[in-house]
Protein backbone atom coordinates (compact mmCIF):
# COMPACT_ATOMS: atom_id res chain seq x y z
CA UNK A 1 0.00 0.00 0.00
CA UNK A 2 1.18 3.90 -0.92
CA UNK A 3 -1.13 5.37 1.98
CA UNK A 4 -1.22 4.80 5.55
CA UNK A 5 -3.97 6.62 7.52
CA UNK A 6 -4.77 5.94 11.21
CA UNK A 7 -6.74 7.85 13.93
CA UNK A 8 -3.66 7.17 17.33
CA UNK A 9 -4.63 7.28 21.10
CA UNK A 10 -1.71 9.66 21.95
CA UNK A 11 -2.73 8.93 25.16
CA UNK A 12 -1.21 5.46 24.58
CA UNK A 13 1.39 5.92 22.22
CA UNK A 14 3.10 9.41 20.89
CA UNK A 15 3.01 10.03 17.26
CA UNK A 16 6.74 9.11 15.22
CA UNK A 17 7.80 11.35 12.93
CA UNK A 18 10.69 8.55 11.77
CA UNK A 19 8.04 6.05 11.35
CA UNK A 20 6.12 8.59 9.26
CA UNK A 21 9.41 9.31 7.09
CA UNK A 22 10.20 5.60 6.85
CA UNK A 23 6.98 4.86 5.02
CA UNK A 24 6.93 7.06 2.38
CA UNK A 25 10.63 6.25 1.41
CA UNK A 26 10.64 4.23 -1.34
CA UNK A 27 13.83 3.78 -4.12
CA UNK A 28 12.44 5.71 -6.58
CA UNK A 29 11.64 8.24 -4.39
CA UNK A 30 14.35 11.35 -4.06
CA UNK A 31 12.46 13.87 -1.70
CA UNK A 32 9.95 13.85 1.41
CA UNK A 33 8.37 16.66 3.00
CA UNK A 34 7.00 16.20 6.73
CA UNK A 35 4.09 18.43 8.90
CA UNK A 36 3.90 18.00 12.56
CA UNK A 37 1.05 20.01 14.45
CA UNK A 38 2.22 20.56 18.01
CA UNK A 39 0.59 21.77 20.41
CA UNK A 40 0.79 25.67 21.12
CA UNK A 41 1.46 27.67 24.26
CA UNK A 42 -0.63 30.33 23.38
CA UNK A 43 -3.93 30.96 20.97
CA UNK A 44 -5.55 33.88 20.46
CA UNK A 45 -3.51 35.47 23.39
CA UNK A 46 -4.52 33.30 25.98
CA UNK A 47 -2.18 30.92 27.55
CA UNK A 48 -2.56 27.18 26.85
CA UNK A 49 -1.64 24.64 28.88
CA UNK A 50 -2.78 21.31 27.14
CA UNK A 51 -5.44 20.31 24.28
CA UNK A 52 -7.72 17.55 23.84
CA UNK A 53 -8.54 16.09 20.30
CA UNK A 54 -12.22 14.81 19.90
CA UNK A 55 -12.19 12.61 16.42
CA UNK A 56 -15.21 10.21 15.23
CA UNK A 57 -12.14 7.87 14.44
CA UNK A 58 -13.79 5.49 11.25
CA UNK A 59 -15.05 8.29 9.41
CA UNK A 60 -12.30 10.53 9.87
CA UNK A 61 -9.96 7.37 8.45
CA UNK A 62 -12.06 7.56 5.26
CA UNK A 63 -11.74 11.39 4.69
CA UNK A 64 -8.03 10.77 5.10
CA UNK A 65 -7.68 8.18 2.78
CA UNK A 66 -10.08 9.83 0.55
CA UNK A 67 -8.10 12.99 0.86
CA UNK A 68 -4.46 11.04 -0.34
CA UNK A 69 -6.15 9.32 -3.11
CA UNK A 70 -7.43 12.76 -4.38
CA UNK A 71 -3.59 14.02 -4.02
CA UNK A 72 -1.91 11.38 -5.75
CA UNK A 73 -4.30 11.44 -8.50
CA UNK A 74 -3.23 15.68 -8.68
CA UNK A 75 0.29 14.70 -8.16
CA UNK A 76 1.30 11.20 -9.08
CA UNK A 77 0.72 7.78 -8.09
CA UNK A 78 4.16 7.40 -7.27
CA UNK A 79 3.66 9.45 -4.32
CA UNK A 80 3.34 7.75 -1.18
CA UNK A 81 1.52 8.96 2.17
CA UNK A 82 1.41 8.76 5.77
CA UNK A 83 -0.96 10.24 8.17
CA UNK A 84 -1.32 10.13 11.75
CA UNK A 85 -3.81 12.29 13.72
CA UNK A 86 -4.24 11.84 17.43
CA UNK A 87 -7.13 11.61 19.90
CA UNK A 88 -6.81 12.45 23.44
CA UNK A 89 -5.21 15.50 25.30
CA UNK A 90 -1.76 16.45 25.03
CA UNK A 91 0.11 19.08 26.84
CA UNK A 92 2.49 21.86 25.06
CA UNK A 93 4.67 20.64 22.68
CA UNK A 94 2.42 17.32 22.30
CA UNK A 95 2.41 16.14 18.37
CA UNK A 96 -0.75 16.41 17.47
CA UNK A 97 -0.99 14.96 13.41
CA UNK A 98 2.33 13.69 11.48
CA UNK A 99 1.87 13.52 7.68
CA UNK A 100 4.36 12.54 5.40
CA UNK A 101 4.77 12.67 1.26
CA UNK A 102 7.53 11.19 -0.10
CA UNK A 103 7.74 11.74 -3.95
CA UNK A 104 10.23 11.58 -7.11
CA UNK A 105 10.67 14.92 -6.73
CA UNK A 106 10.23 18.00 -4.20
CA UNK A 107 7.96 19.32 -6.05
CA UNK A 108 4.90 17.01 -5.71
CA UNK A 109 6.14 16.25 -1.87
CA UNK A 110 5.40 19.69 -0.33
CA UNK A 111 1.98 20.07 -2.81
CA UNK A 112 0.92 16.80 -1.44
CA UNK A 113 1.93 17.47 2.51
CA UNK A 114 0.37 21.08 2.36
CA UNK A 115 -2.69 19.73 0.44
CA UNK A 116 -3.46 17.32 2.99
CA UNK A 117 -3.42 19.03 6.27
CA UNK A 118 -4.95 22.11 4.28
CA UNK A 119 -8.10 19.28 3.43
CA UNK A 120 -8.07 17.66 6.81
CA UNK A 121 -8.38 21.27 8.53
CA UNK A 122 -11.95 21.71 6.93
CA UNK A 123 -13.00 18.20 5.89
CA UNK A 124 -11.87 15.56 8.44
CA UNK A 125 -14.12 15.07 11.69
CA UNK A 126 -11.58 16.41 14.14
CA UNK A 127 -12.66 19.07 17.52
CA UNK A 128 -10.26 20.65 19.74
CA UNK A 129 -10.73 21.40 22.77
CA UNK A 130 -8.06 24.04 24.08
CA UNK A 131 -7.56 24.25 28.05
CA UNK A 132 -6.11 27.43 29.47
CA UNK A 133 -3.33 27.94 32.35
CA UNK A 134 -6.64 30.05 34.07
CA UNK A 135 -8.73 26.66 34.48
CA UNK A 136 -10.70 27.43 31.84
CA UNK A 137 -11.45 25.46 29.02
CA UNK A 138 -13.01 26.11 25.11
CA UNK A 139 -13.92 24.27 22.10
CA UNK A 140 -12.16 25.72 18.95
CA UNK A 141 -14.42 27.50 16.67
CA UNK A 142 -14.24 25.49 13.61
CA UNK A 143 -14.93 25.25 9.43
CA UNK A 144 -19.07 24.07 9.33
CA UNK A 145 -18.59 20.92 7.01
CA UNK A 146 -20.32 21.78 3.77
CA UNK A 147 -23.58 23.00 4.06
CA UNK A 148 -26.85 21.19 4.36
CA UNK A 149 -28.57 19.71 0.86
CA UNK B 1 -38.57 4.64 16.53
CA UNK B 2 -35.33 5.10 18.53
CA UNK B 3 -31.92 6.41 17.17
CA UNK B 4 -28.57 7.05 18.42
CA UNK B 5 -26.81 10.35 18.25
CA UNK B 6 -22.89 10.26 19.13
CA UNK B 7 -21.90 13.29 20.44
CA UNK B 8 -18.19 15.41 19.29
CA UNK B 9 -16.60 18.55 19.91
CA UNK B 10 -18.90 21.06 21.73
CA UNK B 11 -21.81 18.68 22.40
CA UNK B 12 -19.89 16.69 24.74
CA UNK B 13 -20.82 18.70 27.14
CA UNK B 14 -24.41 16.62 27.05
CA UNK B 15 -22.29 12.99 27.72
CA UNK B 16 -21.25 10.54 25.25
CA UNK B 17 -24.72 10.27 23.23
CA UNK B 18 -28.48 10.82 22.84
CA UNK B 19 -30.89 8.39 22.24
CA UNK B 20 -33.88 10.16 20.78
CA UNK B 21 -37.26 9.08 19.56
CA UNK B 22 -38.04 9.89 16.86
CA UNK B 23 -41.35 9.74 13.87
CA UNK B 24 -40.71 6.42 12.14
CA UNK B 25 -38.58 7.13 8.66
CA UNK B 26 -38.11 10.31 10.07
CA UNK B 27 -35.06 11.94 7.90
CA UNK B 28 -32.00 14.04 8.95
CA UNK B 29 -34.11 17.63 8.97
CA UNK B 30 -36.32 15.36 11.97
CA UNK B 31 -33.38 14.92 13.76
CA UNK B 32 -31.79 17.44 13.55
CA UNK B 33 -35.42 18.87 15.03
CA UNK B 34 -35.22 16.42 17.89
CA UNK B 35 -31.74 17.33 18.71
CA UNK B 36 -33.04 21.18 19.64
CA UNK B 37 -33.92 20.93 22.75
CA UNK B 38 -30.66 19.40 24.08
CA UNK B 39 -28.67 21.45 22.28
CA UNK B 40 -30.89 24.61 23.86
CA UNK B 41 -29.68 23.59 27.32
CA UNK B 42 -26.34 23.66 26.20
CA UNK B 43 -26.40 26.79 24.05
CA UNK B 44 -25.69 25.13 21.40
CA UNK B 45 -28.52 26.12 19.06
CA UNK B 46 -26.69 28.05 16.65
CA UNK B 47 -23.65 25.73 16.57
CA UNK B 48 -26.79 22.29 15.73
CA UNK B 49 -27.74 24.79 12.71
CA UNK B 50 -24.31 25.04 11.37
CA UNK B 51 -23.66 20.98 12.42
CA UNK B 52 -24.08 17.87 9.95
CA UNK B 53 -24.80 14.10 10.31
CA UNK B 54 -23.29 11.32 10.00
CA UNK B 55 -22.91 7.80 9.56
CA UNK B 56 -19.72 5.94 10.20
CA UNK B 57 -19.46 5.60 6.39
CA UNK B 58 -20.63 9.44 4.93
CA UNK B 59 -22.16 12.56 5.58
CA UNK B 60 -26.06 12.59 5.29
CA UNK B 61 -28.18 14.67 3.34
CA UNK B 62 -31.04 16.78 5.41
CA UNK B 63 -33.28 14.35 3.30
CA UNK B 64 -31.59 10.72 3.65
CA UNK B 65 -34.33 8.24 6.01
CA UNK B 66 -32.86 6.98 9.29
CA UNK B 67 -34.05 3.62 10.17
CA UNK B 68 -34.84 1.87 14.02
CA UNK B 69 -31.76 1.38 15.60
CA UNK B 70 -29.84 3.54 13.48
CA UNK B 71 -26.24 5.37 14.88
CA UNK B 72 -25.49 8.37 13.98
CA UNK B 73 -22.93 11.03 14.98
CA UNK B 74 -23.17 14.90 14.71
CA UNK B 75 -20.28 16.53 13.37
CA UNK B 76 -20.53 20.52 14.39
CA UNK B 77 -17.46 22.43 12.97
CA UNK B 78 -14.26 20.87 12.61
CA UNK B 79 -10.87 21.97 13.60
CA UNK B 80 -8.99 19.22 12.92
CA UNK B 81 -4.57 19.18 12.54
CA UNK C 1 19.95 30.57 18.45
CA UNK C 2 16.93 30.15 16.82
CA UNK C 3 19.42 28.98 13.35
CA UNK C 4 21.10 25.91 13.08
CA UNK C 5 23.29 25.14 10.07
CA UNK C 6 26.07 22.23 9.39
CA UNK C 7 27.68 20.94 6.84
CA UNK C 8 28.27 16.65 7.85
CA UNK C 9 30.64 14.17 7.09
CA UNK C 10 28.19 11.83 6.10
CA UNK C 11 30.14 8.90 5.73
CA UNK C 12 30.48 8.95 9.40
CA UNK C 13 27.11 10.71 10.67
CA UNK C 14 23.98 10.11 9.07
CA UNK C 15 21.64 13.44 9.03
CA UNK C 16 19.20 12.91 11.68
CA UNK C 17 15.52 14.27 11.14
CA UNK C 18 14.38 13.99 14.54
CA UNK C 19 17.49 15.89 15.80
CA UNK C 20 16.34 18.61 13.17
CA UNK C 21 12.31 18.44 14.65
CA UNK C 22 13.27 18.85 17.84
CA UNK C 23 15.83 21.73 17.12
CA UNK C 24 13.07 23.48 15.84
CA UNK C 25 10.32 23.24 18.43
CA UNK C 26 9.68 25.85 21.06
CA UNK C 27 6.68 26.55 23.18
CA UNK C 28 5.05 29.15 20.98
CA UNK C 29 5.56 27.24 17.45
CA UNK C 30 2.42 25.34 16.51
CA UNK C 31 3.68 24.13 13.03
CA UNK C 32 6.65 22.07 11.97
CA UNK C 33 7.62 21.66 8.15
CA UNK C 34 10.55 19.66 7.29
CA UNK C 35 12.23 18.30 3.50
CA UNK C 36 14.64 15.78 2.93
CA UNK C 37 16.92 15.18 0.00
CA UNK C 38 17.41 11.31 -0.52
CA UNK C 39 19.41 9.60 -3.18
CA UNK C 40 17.14 7.68 -5.24
CA UNK C 41 17.72 4.91 -7.60
CA UNK C 42 17.49 7.14 -11.24
CA UNK C 43 18.29 9.80 -13.10
CA UNK C 44 17.07 11.11 -16.60
CA UNK C 45 16.87 7.53 -17.50
CA UNK C 46 20.09 6.05 -15.71
CA UNK C 47 20.09 3.56 -12.69
CA UNK C 48 21.28 5.06 -9.89
CA UNK C 49 23.59 3.23 -7.52
CA UNK C 50 24.89 6.15 -5.27
CA UNK C 51 25.72 9.64 -5.40
CA UNK C 52 29.12 11.61 -3.87
CA UNK C 53 28.17 15.11 -2.25
CA UNK C 54 31.10 17.51 -2.84
CA UNK C 55 31.09 21.04 -0.76
CA UNK C 56 32.97 23.75 -0.12
CA UNK C 57 32.45 24.06 3.52
CA UNK C 58 32.93 27.18 4.91
CA UNK C 59 31.44 29.10 2.29
CA UNK C 60 28.23 26.49 2.13
CA UNK C 61 27.61 27.30 5.73
CA UNK C 62 28.14 31.06 5.48
CA UNK C 63 25.04 30.67 2.55
CA UNK C 64 23.01 29.06 4.30
CA UNK C 65 23.29 30.95 7.57
CA UNK C 66 22.28 33.66 4.96
CA UNK C 67 19.06 32.47 3.61
CA UNK C 68 18.05 31.32 6.62
CA UNK C 69 17.88 34.96 7.99
CA UNK C 70 16.30 35.94 4.88
CA UNK C 71 13.87 33.72 5.58
CA UNK C 72 13.48 34.60 9.40
CA UNK C 73 13.31 38.04 7.67
CA UNK C 74 10.53 37.08 5.41
CA UNK C 75 8.54 34.70 7.57
CA UNK C 76 9.20 36.19 10.91
CA UNK C 77 11.39 36.03 14.09
CA UNK C 78 9.65 33.23 15.85
CA UNK C 79 10.42 31.32 13.14
CA UNK C 80 13.82 28.10 14.02
CA UNK C 81 15.56 26.42 11.10
CA UNK C 82 18.03 23.59 10.91
CA UNK C 83 19.53 22.82 8.02
CA UNK C 84 22.33 20.09 7.92
CA UNK C 85 23.50 19.28 4.21
CA UNK C 86 25.76 16.13 3.94
CA UNK C 87 29.33 15.97 2.62
CA UNK C 88 30.34 12.51 1.34
CA UNK C 89 29.16 9.11 -0.34
CA UNK C 90 25.63 8.21 0.12
CA UNK C 91 23.66 4.82 -1.32
CA UNK C 92 20.08 4.77 -2.35
CA UNK C 93 17.85 5.63 0.39
CA UNK C 94 20.69 7.84 2.01
CA UNK C 95 19.80 11.16 3.72
CA UNK C 96 21.61 13.99 1.42
CA UNK C 97 19.90 17.26 3.05
CA UNK C 98 17.86 17.89 6.61
CA UNK C 99 15.76 21.31 5.94
CA UNK C 100 13.76 22.14 9.49
CA UNK C 101 11.42 25.23 10.01
CA UNK C 102 9.44 25.44 13.03
CA UNK C 103 6.76 28.15 13.52
CA UNK C 104 3.63 29.55 14.91
CA UNK C 105 1.51 29.11 12.04
CA UNK C 106 2.02 26.38 9.43
CA UNK C 107 1.58 28.78 6.42
CA UNK C 108 5.21 29.90 7.16
CA UNK C 109 6.55 27.16 8.34
CA UNK C 110 5.97 25.14 4.68
CA UNK C 111 6.94 28.86 3.20
CA UNK C 112 10.52 29.02 4.79
CA UNK C 113 11.16 25.05 4.46
CA UNK C 114 10.63 25.71 0.44
CA UNK C 115 12.33 28.82 0.10
CA UNK C 116 16.00 27.13 2.27
CA UNK C 117 15.73 24.00 -0.28
CA UNK C 118 14.99 26.51 -3.40
CA UNK C 119 18.14 28.99 -2.79
CA UNK C 120 20.25 26.31 -1.67
CA UNK C 121 19.88 24.46 -4.49
CA UNK C 122 20.16 27.68 -6.97
CA UNK C 123 23.08 29.61 -4.28
CA UNK C 124 25.33 26.74 -1.92
CA UNK C 125 28.36 25.55 -3.41
CA UNK C 126 27.58 21.81 -3.44
CA UNK C 127 28.18 19.92 -6.00
CA UNK C 128 26.92 16.15 -7.10
CA UNK C 129 28.56 13.28 -8.59
CA UNK C 130 26.13 10.37 -9.53
CA UNK C 131 27.70 6.79 -9.79
CA UNK C 132 25.69 4.60 -12.27
CA UNK C 133 24.58 1.14 -11.97
CA UNK C 134 26.64 0.47 -15.34
CA UNK C 135 30.09 1.34 -13.27
CA UNK C 136 30.16 5.37 -14.58
CA UNK C 137 29.92 8.12 -13.06
CA UNK C 138 29.13 11.94 -13.78
CA UNK C 139 28.77 15.21 -12.53
CA UNK C 140 25.37 16.81 -12.25
CA UNK C 141 24.65 19.83 -14.48
CA UNK C 142 23.72 22.78 -11.93
CA UNK C 143 22.90 25.85 -11.92
CA UNK C 144 25.82 28.83 -12.76
CA UNK C 145 26.24 31.24 -9.34
CA UNK C 146 25.28 35.16 -10.44
CA UNK C 147 27.09 35.62 -13.72
CA UNK C 148 30.78 37.69 -13.61
CA UNK C 149 30.62 41.14 -12.78
CA UNK D 1 53.16 35.58 -6.90
CA UNK D 2 51.90 32.27 -6.62
CA UNK D 3 48.19 31.21 -5.44
CA UNK D 4 46.26 28.28 -4.65
CA UNK D 5 42.63 27.45 -6.01
CA UNK D 6 40.90 24.30 -4.26
CA UNK D 7 38.75 22.44 -6.97
CA UNK D 8 35.22 21.51 -6.46
CA UNK D 9 32.43 19.50 -8.67
CA UNK D 10 33.51 18.41 -12.31
CA UNK D 11 37.38 20.46 -11.60
CA UNK D 12 38.17 17.17 -8.91
CA UNK D 13 39.28 15.61 -11.86
CA UNK D 14 42.35 17.25 -11.77
CA UNK D 15 43.00 16.83 -8.26
CA UNK D 16 42.04 18.70 -4.59
CA UNK D 17 44.02 22.21 -5.68
CA UNK D 18 45.92 24.13 -8.17
CA UNK D 19 48.46 26.08 -7.47
CA UNK D 20 48.97 29.31 -10.02
CA UNK D 21 51.63 31.53 -10.89
CA UNK D 22 50.15 34.06 -11.47
CA UNK D 23 51.27 38.20 -11.81
CA UNK D 24 51.68 40.34 -8.47
CA UNK D 25 48.21 41.91 -8.19
CA UNK D 26 46.69 39.47 -10.23
CA UNK D 27 42.67 39.70 -10.26
CA UNK D 28 39.95 37.05 -11.02
CA UNK D 29 40.25 37.24 -14.66
CA UNK D 30 43.93 36.66 -14.70
CA UNK D 31 43.36 33.94 -12.36
CA UNK D 32 40.56 32.26 -14.58
CA UNK D 33 43.19 32.73 -17.66
CA UNK D 34 45.68 30.91 -16.02
CA UNK D 35 43.02 28.06 -14.98
CA UNK D 36 42.61 27.87 -18.72
CA UNK D 37 45.43 25.27 -19.67
CA UNK D 38 44.74 22.69 -17.00
CA UNK D 39 40.70 23.13 -17.78
CA UNK D 40 41.66 22.45 -21.32
CA UNK D 41 43.33 19.02 -20.71
CA UNK D 42 39.82 17.63 -19.19
CA UNK D 43 38.18 19.48 -21.33
CA UNK D 44 36.65 21.78 -18.54
CA UNK D 45 37.03 25.15 -20.67
CA UNK D 46 32.85 25.50 -20.93
CA UNK D 47 32.72 24.51 -16.95
CA UNK D 48 35.70 26.83 -16.63
CA UNK D 49 33.31 30.00 -18.30
CA UNK D 50 30.28 29.52 -15.87
CA UNK D 51 32.18 29.44 -13.11
CA UNK D 52 33.17 31.78 -10.13
CA UNK D 53 36.16 32.23 -8.10
CA UNK D 54 35.47 32.60 -4.26
CA UNK D 55 37.50 32.52 -0.45
CA UNK D 56 35.79 30.96 2.47
CA UNK D 57 33.93 34.30 3.12
CA UNK D 58 32.29 35.60 -0.32
CA UNK D 59 32.76 35.11 -4.35
CA UNK D 60 34.54 37.42 -5.59
CA UNK D 61 34.45 39.56 -8.08
CA UNK D 62 36.00 39.62 -11.93
CA UNK D 63 37.87 42.82 -10.52
CA UNK D 64 39.23 41.74 -7.51
CA UNK D 65 42.85 41.44 -6.64
CA UNK D 66 45.03 38.35 -5.26
CA UNK D 67 48.15 38.38 -3.03
CA UNK D 68 50.30 35.88 -2.66
CA UNK D 69 49.60 33.07 -0.91
CA UNK D 70 45.75 33.69 -1.49
CA UNK D 71 43.83 30.56 -1.61
CA UNK D 72 40.47 30.80 -3.62
CA UNK D 73 37.79 28.02 -4.45
CA UNK D 74 36.63 27.49 -8.06
CA UNK D 75 32.99 27.36 -8.08
CA UNK D 76 31.33 25.36 -11.17
CA UNK D 77 27.79 25.23 -11.26
CA UNK D 78 26.26 24.48 -8.08
CA UNK D 79 23.65 21.28 -7.43
CA UNK D 80 23.45 20.61 -4.15
CA UNK D 81 20.21 19.03 -2.31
Amino acid sequence: MSVHVEVRNIEQTVLDTSEALAFVDAPGNGAGALFVGVVRDWNQGRKVKGVSYDVFAPLAEQSFAEICAEAREKWGEPCRIFVAHGKGRLEVGGLSIVIAAGSPHRGEAFAVCRYVIEEIKSRSPVWKQEHYVDGDSEWVKGHALCGHD
Amino acid sequence: MRVTVKLFGAFRVLGEGLELDVPSNANISQIRAAMMEPAATAELLPTLEVSRFANEREVLAEAATCHPGDVLAILPPVSGG
